[in-house]
Order: structure tokens, then C-alpha cells, then sequence
């Protein structure tokens, strides 16, 4: 693995604004960003990753890879938060385990972005159908991790907090996250195939501002995560290791898959980075509602505090060189 | 009269005053955005992007029998989910 | 009339993000803009619809057309509030029918600019002195149902609540949201008869973006409509009926007058939405301070939660083909 | 020394502090932002972009005599706009 | 059990939580963006966008001796900073 | 001095904005820009200016005049709080002078950027390099500042509040604007060393998007000035004599200082701008938790409520012709 990606990448405004957030906690700086600033950016930047993956949904049509693709990311939300669950339960109790596995089983949407941005740097073409992917995985992760608890604990709950199939449902695809993401998704693939001018009319919008609004997006990231770092120490080494591992894992089955798939370097680097990322916003605000019993702490702090930073930081580079070295292997 | 204060995650507001609706409380108040800290030690932040939301400060002005009848049913409800409830005396103006 | 123009009216971007709000609240999403970001988006709003309004004024002069339709424009805020109250009055007190009837009177920018879409979309040509009309019939309809109160109640109100001429004047001109788009009309106005350039230089912000933010702000004027529709039902048929059947009526007058002045199809689509819509904005506001007798939930519901989404979905094309079917009839 | 709480619509704001600030008393706080139910059941939302606002929690920590000063004042101004006014002890920490 | 009220400029916030934490308080609420007047009839305003940020309201629900272990440390900070502290009864739900 | 460049300094955008936050608040309209959307504007200036600033110190390199000109400028932010307090010293104890001296030696961003605005419409170049020395001059007063205190007033300070260098340094370099100033910039110029792609992609939000947001900020800077002015009074016409007088003393200062670097007409009004503009932002929030004696609304007031006004709408045309003036003259 060179070094220069990582540089490349740490270079890039987004990374930078990230770095600064951090640094500036580290440094107590008083610099904040107050609420609910940061959920206007949030939202804009849900709403801005449907409607133009929507566009491209409708632009390049279901070719022979779309649902291939499409599928196995969503059995790779299904699949990991069950491994992670093997994991977790070797210390925690069942529902920190399960809430804790779905995060990781879902995904993160600045995570994504920021590896687009990165293939953008480095002139490698990518799909605008795996945003599909992206929005398909957030649910069944939740789906498995409140299912998990439904089967796994149920004498531990009192009785009139038992957990209904349409609660789960409920949960895991009306989120205000998901919600907004794949609505925003749906009026993007309708305005493409009804309404080319409102394409234009959005692009400003959508498309030009985009990339400054990540960039101060993460620098309320950088803050926010660099506050929740110390909180890892009261949750052990284990999970400390876990935030780190899990991650890595992930993308190593990511990239046998994505190579299983045909997937061209910057889909399967897309790929890669879904599998490994860990979601903050949708898997977090399900979790606290129905399983409260889960300290929110732990699948915050891991997520938002380790695994978040890890990623756009090093980890996105790192699996670029895995799907590199990976990918091109002679046929399995 | 009485004053009720109950402190909780902004997530269960709804359930919250669907027990004050049912027990017919003259009124209430909400604060939204309110972060603190309880005995598990843990802080709640103003963390609204993550959908995580803050906490929830309901006042409610009432008549000690209004109280009595929603007891159980708050205390429920903060038990599981944590949060504080607190009684103490008012006067109206 | 045709279905198709209602469909596709629908299917533009910020139709379809209003849905998205409002379906959000039926399926009980927990998707939210806390406040006070849609006070962002309705002030920019205001201060962009605004500033292009003057630079358009300053750009087309006081032609033939401007004046008489700005004083028919003033008339119908007017006269609408006047007819409103005598048909409120069957079921309301007087403060009821006054608040009620001064924001059928006065208009709503959104849906102004809603309409402007539509025509951009069907590619039909409206000027932009209509934005004139817009900020001129905000104040007359406030007046109007100020002087109502204070001369058809003047015994049920306290000594010391008196209202005086000057504060009706002060409620009507200076309420937050009239006097931004006012002002904003005069500086768009001023820097292009003095200072052409600064228009290129605000055209990002004021003109780019302005299709986007619409559709943001729509997003949560869908939530804030379908959260107010339910409390319709205790308002009783009566008020049902009045949000649905004002509109239509105020359109049926306003197609005459736009007849009568000869408006292009475009303008006097515009000039019956302005008639057709009610202010949620200004008008409730200055109820609220002016009027606290009436309930601010009968105002605020009617305009926010029906006539609001009745104009945007169904009522501009409704209205379109009204316009293109009287129009065109032989003179009068 | 007592404790004021004063709950009512944003908008009359300044007339309640102009109310304050005749009878002298020693300080105030206000919060902004409060949402709320009364005997109207009238919900009072956020709906700041509105102009509407919300509701105004207001503060006072003064000596008896000033309340009964301003007693009337508020009365007066709460019976017409709405919002509720309560009184309970406190003391100086 | 005792409610004791805060209210100071939220850029004390840090060593306001300081001192309840060595105090090993049960738990605390805080909530920013008060604004207010004190004695020295300043107007705090919320004017974020400062830096000077507006004033924020500590809850502390807690035993009397808990209160008397932070009294001087809290009335240090507060005479020094401005602010106020009342502590009124309290009882659990 | 011509009538004309005023005129036409007022007639833009942004000082139009700015006085029509003003009036809004003279005729006690209710137009407000609820906390926090000032924060995000505010925020969104600095870091626009300090990622801008760092791509033009990039571009343009070190170059002769550019170490004399930051050199000069941190002396001058050295200096004018010294005189300055000299000046309040007459009036006010050591901490309100410390505080309010610290002010008017230290800058305001949004005053260096109407005095831009007003530069690119009189069509006048001027270096990017001058935002660096808008950087450095807003740490060095307010360590000036701080040591005054410590210094001129060590007894009357209670033992636990003495201040220590550490602090001191802290205050001055980490303080929320300062820090995402400084650290803006140096992203700006890393990502114009490193990763030029980058920076067209920021253009929009960071170029293209800033006079409008400039225009929005200076709205509620009107509503806020507006609503500090009256509080002068209290203050007493001393220092409503300061916050005229000290500014354009400062710009007579700066004017020759800028002559002695021999800097061209952009780059010298932009100097003696910096000069005479005071912090409203670092200053007062460092003052605020180090120097509690010192009245905030004695800082805020002149700084907010006069000084800054006076400049954007007087005195940037003033230091002009100033500049205009004396710069030519024959060699000293
Ligand atoms: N003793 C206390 N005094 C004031 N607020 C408290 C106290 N204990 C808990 N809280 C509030 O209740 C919230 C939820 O507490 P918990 O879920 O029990 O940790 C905390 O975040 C605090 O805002
Ligand atoms: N019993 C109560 N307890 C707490 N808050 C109340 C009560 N009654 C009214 N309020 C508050 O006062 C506001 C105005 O009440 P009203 O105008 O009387 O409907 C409500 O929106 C509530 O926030
Ligand atoms: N008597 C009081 N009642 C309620 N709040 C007060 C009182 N005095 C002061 N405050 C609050 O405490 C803050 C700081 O006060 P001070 O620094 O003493 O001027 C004020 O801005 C008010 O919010
Ligand atoms: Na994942
Ligand atoms: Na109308
Ligand atoms: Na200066």
C-alpha cells in the first residue's frame, strides 16, 4: 500500500475541515456549530444524494449489473450485523450486541460521499446506481437488529414492550433518514423520466453547492466525533478494537464479493466502503426508541467516534489499495 | 396547585403527553433541546442531526388528584426509558 | 379540462417534495425540520422574490399594463375579504369572519411561485411586474380585516384594546414578512437603476439556488400542511367547505378582471393565483397580535392545511385551463 | 423570596417585560421556543417561519411585594392573549 | 429533596458542570439560548453569532447537602461571572 | 471628498440589506433572524474568506511586499489598542479600557469585506495576500489586551482569577472565529498547493454563493446595530466620540503606514480598513470569560452599534479618498 492515496486524501478540503473539527476539541477551541445547524446540512445532504442518485437511476436504466449489485448489498446488510452479533455477544448482553451490530450492518452516507469525492480526485469512473445500493442497505440492517432482539431476549422484556412486526417495519423504513433518502430518491427518477428541466433548474442546488456543504457538514463531524472519542475509554478495549476491526473485516468480504460481482474498480471501491462504514443517524435514532435497554453511548461512540473517522480518514485510501490488489486477481 | 416537572429524551414526548391528554391535564409546556446528564452517567448531548434528538423538559401546572391518576403510568414510562419527574408547590398568580 | 397538465404539475420536483412532507406525517415518519430552519428558507424566499420582483420592475418600466393591473390587483385584496366575511359571518363572530377573511384577502408567496414554475415549465411567457401585485395586495387585506373589526365590534372589545388607525397601518406595512418583501423589492429596484452589476453578483444566491430552496422549504410545508389537516375536523364542515370553494370563487372573479385587463395567458394565471391564495404567513401574524378573540387555529388551518395544498397540487393547472377558456372568449 | 414562572405566546414579549420592568424588579429570564397545550386545547406549535411563534417561559426570582405590584398587569394581559402564571417559594442559594 | 435553579452566561457553562460533577450530583439539565436581565440591568441577548452566546438554565434535582457541599464554589463563579441561584422544594413523582 | 462614491457605496446590495435591517428596527417592525441562521451566515463568511484568502497567498506566492505589509499589519494591531487605551484611561478603569482598547485593535471581517465589494465596483485591484494580514491582526490585540489587564491591574483581581500567559495565548489563538479563520485558510492553501480540482469544486459554495450570503448577514447586522445604538446613551457621549473618532484616527495612521509600504490603492484602502474597523466576533467572546469586569455592552455597543456601521456605510468611501489623498503625495 503507497502512501501517497492517503495523503491525496487526507489533502482534500472535506478531510481537511474534518481534521480541523477534530483538532479543534483536541485544542479546546470554543468553535461550534450550533443546533440545529447541523441537521440542516444533514438533511440537505440526504436530500441532495437521493435526488441525484435518483437522476442517475433513471439515466443509466437497469443494466445486467444493477441488480446483481443491488442485491448483494442488501444481503451484506443482512449478513453482517449477524456476524457482528457472534462478536459482540462474547462481551456485551443481547441488546447492546444487536443494536450495536446493526449499525454496522447499515451504512453511512457522508462515509460514501467522501469515497465518491475521492474516485472523482483520482479520475476513476463509478455508477450512479450505487446510491441505490446505499438506500437499500439501510433497513435490513435495522430490520435484523430488532429481530435479533425479539428472538434472542425475549424473557428479559416486560411484557407490554414486546415487539411487533410492524413496529419493526415501522422503524426501519420510516426513519426520517431513510425516509428522506429514498423519497428524495423516488422524486429524482421521477423528475428524470417526467421533467429534464427541473434537472436543471436543481443542478445548482443539488449538484454545485454540494461538495462546500459536505465540507461544512464535516467539520460539525469532526467536532462531534472528536467529542465522543474520550467517551470510548469507559467502553473497553473490546470495543475500542471493534470499531477498528469491524470495519476492516467488512471490506474484505466487500471486495471477494464486489469481485464475485464484476464490479469495475470505482463500483467496487463504492461497494467496499458501504459494507465497511457504520451508520450514526438512522440505526442510532431506531435503536433508542425500541431498544433502550442498549447503552446509546456504545453504538454511538463507536460509530461516530472511531469507525466514522477511520474510514474517511485512512480507511477509504486502504481499501482503494485492497480493491486494486484484490480485483484484478486471476478468476477465483 | 401543583407543579410537575419531567425531564426525558425528546423521543418519547409523544408517549409522554398522550398520558397527559388521557389523564385531562388543564395544560402543559414543553422545552425541546434540552441536554443534561443522569445517574448512569451519561450526558445527552443536542446531537438533533443524528435524529438522536435531546431531551424534553414538560412543566405542568395541575391539581395534585390530576398527578395521582398519571403516577403510575409516567413512572412507567421514565423507568424504561429514564428521565426525572419532580412535584412541587405553585400558587396561581 | 385536461389531466395531463395536473399531472404534470405534479410531478415537478417541488410538488413532489411537498407530497414527500406531507405522506411523512400520514405514515407518522419521524422526519423533521426543526425550527428555525424554515425560517431560513421563508425568509430567503421573501428576500430573493423580492429582489428579482425589482430588478423586473426596473427592467420592463411602468408600461401600459402596470399600473392598471397593480390598482386591480389592490382592489381584489380589497373586495375578497370584504365577500369572505359576509359569507363567514353565517357561522363566525366577528372577530372569526375578520381574521378569516383578511387572509383569503391577502396571498401566498409560495404559491405564487409555484405557479410561476408551472408557466416556466409550459414554457408560457408572465412579466415580472406581477411581483408588484404580489407585495401590494399583502397590506389592503390586513387593513381590511382590521376596519372590520374595530367597526363591526366595537362593544365586545375592552377600552383599553381600542385599536387605533396607526397601529392598523403599523400591522399592515411593517409585519416581518411584508416589509422584507417590500424592501427587498425596493434594493432589487436600486442596484438595477445604479449598480447593474451587483445584480450578477447576487444571481447565485437569489436566482440558482432560489428552485432548490423551494423545494426544501415545500418539503417542510408538506409536513406543517398535513399536521394542520387533522384539526380541520373540529373546525367543522363549514370551514372545510369556505378553504376549498373561496379559492375557486376568488379564481372565477379574478379570470374576469384579467379579462378585463387584458392580461396575457401568463400574467393572468398569475394574477388569479394571487386572488385564489391565502396569506399564512403576514395575515396570521398580525391576527394573532391584533385579533387574539379569534382562534389562530381556524386561520392558520384553513390556508396552511387545505387551501395551501389545494392551489399547489390541484388548483394552478385548474386555474391554467380557466384561463385558457376564458380568455380567449369573444369580448365581454 | 418567590419564584414567578410566566408562560405565554412569544409575541406579547415585550408588553409582559415592559410590565417587568415598571414594577423594577431585579431581573428576569426569558426562554424562547416553548411549545404547549392550554384549557383551549390549542396546541401552540414552533411555527416560527409562520411569524406565529411560540410560546415565551419567563423567570422571576423577586420579593412578594413586587408580584403583588404587577399582579393586576399581568392578569390583565395573560386573560386577553392567553398563558398561565404561577408563584412558589425559593430561596438565595 | 431540593430543586436548585441556575441561570449565568452559558460561556461559565464548563465550570458550572465542573462543580456539580465534583459535587457527584445525581444528574443535571441544562438548557441554553435564555436570555434575560439581571441587576445590573444588562440585557443579555442571544446573540449567538457573537461568541458571546446568551445564558443558560442549570436544574439540579438533589439532597439539601449536596447543595451546601457546592454553595461557595457556585456563589464564587456566580459573583464573579453574574448570575443568579435559587433552590426551592422538591418532591419525587 | 466627492458626494459620489458614497452614494454609490450605499446604493449596493449588502449596505442596502444593512440599512434595511436598521429601519426594520427604527419603525419597530417585527422582522427577526432568529438564532441560530446569524451563527450559520457568520460561520459560512469566515470560513469563505479564509478558504479564498489561502488559495490567493497560494497563487500569489510570497512576493516583496507581502512579509512588510502582515508585519506591519500585526504592529499596527499592536499599537492601537496601546493608544486606545491611553485614550479610555481617562474615563474608565483598567478593565474597560483593556476590553474596549482590545477591540478597536483587533478587526472586522465583514467590514474587510464590504470594503472588497466596494473595491470590485469601482473596478480598483486589490491582493488576496490581504487576508492574511486580516488573520494575523485579530490575536495579537487581544493578547495586547489581556496583558494590559494583567499588568496595569493585578491588584484588584482576586488571587484565583490571575491570569497566566497559557490562557492568554489561548484565548487569543483558539477563540471559535479566529480558529476557523486561521485554520480555513490554511486549508485553502494546502488545497491550492495539493489538489487543485478541489477548489473549483468549492467555487460555488465558497465563491459564487458569497455575496448573497454577505447581503443576508449584513440584514440582521442592521437589525443588531440597530438595536445596540440606543444603549449608547447609557455609555455617555465619551464613547460615542471614541467610536467615530478612534476609527478614523486609526485610518489617518494607517493611510501613512500604508504609504511608507508603498502599497497600491486596493491594498492600502484594505490596510487602513483593517485598521479601522473593530472586532465585534473574537474580541467581545474573549472579553466576555477573561475580563468580566469590563461591561460587555460598553465593547459591544461602540463596536456593533457604531463603529461598525459607520464604517460600511461612511467610512469605506471616506478612507478612500483618503487614500486617494495622501498615497500620491511627493515622497515623505
Ligand atoms: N438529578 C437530576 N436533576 C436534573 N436533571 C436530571 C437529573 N437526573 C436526570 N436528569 C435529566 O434527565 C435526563 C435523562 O436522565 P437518565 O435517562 O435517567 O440518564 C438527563 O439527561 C437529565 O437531563
Ligand atoms: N396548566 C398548564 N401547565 C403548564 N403550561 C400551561 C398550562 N396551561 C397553559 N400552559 C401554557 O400556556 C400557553 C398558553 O396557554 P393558553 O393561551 O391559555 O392556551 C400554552 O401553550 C402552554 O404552553
Ligand atoms: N431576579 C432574577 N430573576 C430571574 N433571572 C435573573 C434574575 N437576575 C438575573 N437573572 C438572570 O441571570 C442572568 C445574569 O445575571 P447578571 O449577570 O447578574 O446580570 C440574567 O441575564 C438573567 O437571565
Ligand atoms: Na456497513
Ligand atoms: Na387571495
Ligand atoms: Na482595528
Amino acid at each position: 500500500m503507497e502512501i501517497n492515496p492517503i495523503l491525496q486524501n487526507v489533502l482534500a478540503p472535506p478531510v481537511l475541515f474534518f481534521l480541523i473539527g477534530a483538532i479543534s476539541v483536541l485544542f479546546k477551541s470554543d468553535l461550534e456549530i450550533p443546533a440545529p445547524l447541523p441537521k440542516l446540512f444533514s438533511l440537505y445532504l440526504l436530500l441532495a444524494i437521493g435526488f441525484k442518485g435518483g437522476i442517475e437511476i433513471q439515466k443509466s436504466g437497469f443494466t445486467d449489473q444493477v441488480l446483481p449489485t443491488l442485491s448483494a448489498a442488501i444481503l451484506m446488510s443482512l449478513v453482517i450485523p449477524l456476524i457482528g452479533f457472534l462478536i459482540l455477544r462474547y462481551k456485551f448482553d443481547v441488546f447492546n450486541s444487536a443494536a450495536i451490530a446493526a449499525a454496522y450492518g447499515s451504512i453511512s452516507a457522508v462515509t460514501f460521499i467522501s469515497a465518491e469525492s475521492f474516485l472523482e480526485s483520482q479520475k476513476i469512473a463509478f455508477d450512479g446506481f450505487m446510491v441505490g445500493a446505499l438506500a437499500l442497505m439501510e433497513s435490513p440492517a435495522i430490520i435484523v437488529g430488532l429481530l435479533l432482539v425479539k428472538f434472542a431476549a425475549p424473557k428479559n422484556r416486560p411484557k407490554s414492550r414486546k415487539m411487533h412486526l410492524s413496529a419493526i417495519l415501522h422503524e426501519s423504513l420510516l426513519n426520517g433518514s431513510v425516509y428522506l433518502l429514498l423519497s428524495s430518491l423516488i422524486v429524482g427518477f421521477l423528475t428524470a423520466s417526467s421533467n429534464p428541466s427541473g434537472i436543471a433548474k436543481m443542478e445548482p442546488f443539488t449538484g454545485q453547492l454540494f461538495y462546500g456543504a459536505e465540507c461544512f457538514f464535516l467539520l460539525d463531524m469532526g467536532i462531534v466525533a472528536a467529542q465522543r472519542l474520550p467517551r470510548l475509554k469507559n467502553a473497553g478495549s473490546f470495543l475500542i478494537g471493534f470499531a477498528i476491526f469491524m470495519p476492516l473485516f467488512n471490506a474484505f468480504i466487500g471486495v471477494f464479493v464486489a469481485r464475485i460481482l464484476s464490479l469495475g474498480p470505482g463500483n467496487a471501491l463504492l461497494f467496499v466502503v458501504l459494507c465497511a462504514s457504520a451508520s450514526y443517524l438512522a440505526v442510532p435514532a431506531a435503536m433508542r426508541m425500541t431498544v433502550p435497554e442498549a447503552k446509546s453511548s456504545y453504538y454511538i461512540s463507536t460509530t461516530l467516534g472511531l469507525t466514522f473517522p477511520f474510514n474517511i480518514v485512512l480507511g477509504i485510501p486502504i481499501y482503494m489499495s485492497l480493491v486494486n490488489t484484490i480485483i484484478p486477481l486471476s478468476p477465483l | 396547585m401543583k407543579r410537575l416537572d419531567l425531564i426525558f429524551s425528546e423521543r418519547e414526548l409523544d408517549a409522554i403527553i398522550k398520558t397527559l391528554e388521557k389523564a385531562n391535564v388543564p395544560g402543559y409546556t414543553v422545552m425541546k433541546h434540552a441536554t443534561g446528564r443522569g445517574p448512569e452517567r451519561v450526558v445527552t448531548e443536542d446531537m438533533e442531526f443524528t435524529g438522536l434528538g435531546a431531551n424534553a423538559h414538560v412543566i405542568v401546572f395541575c391539581e395534585q388528584e390530576l398527578i395521582d391518576k398519571m403516577r403510575d403510568n409516567i413512572r412507567d414510562d421514565l423507568s424504561y426509558y429514564g428521565g426525572v419527574a419532580y412535584i412541587s408547590e405553585a400558587t396561581p398568580l
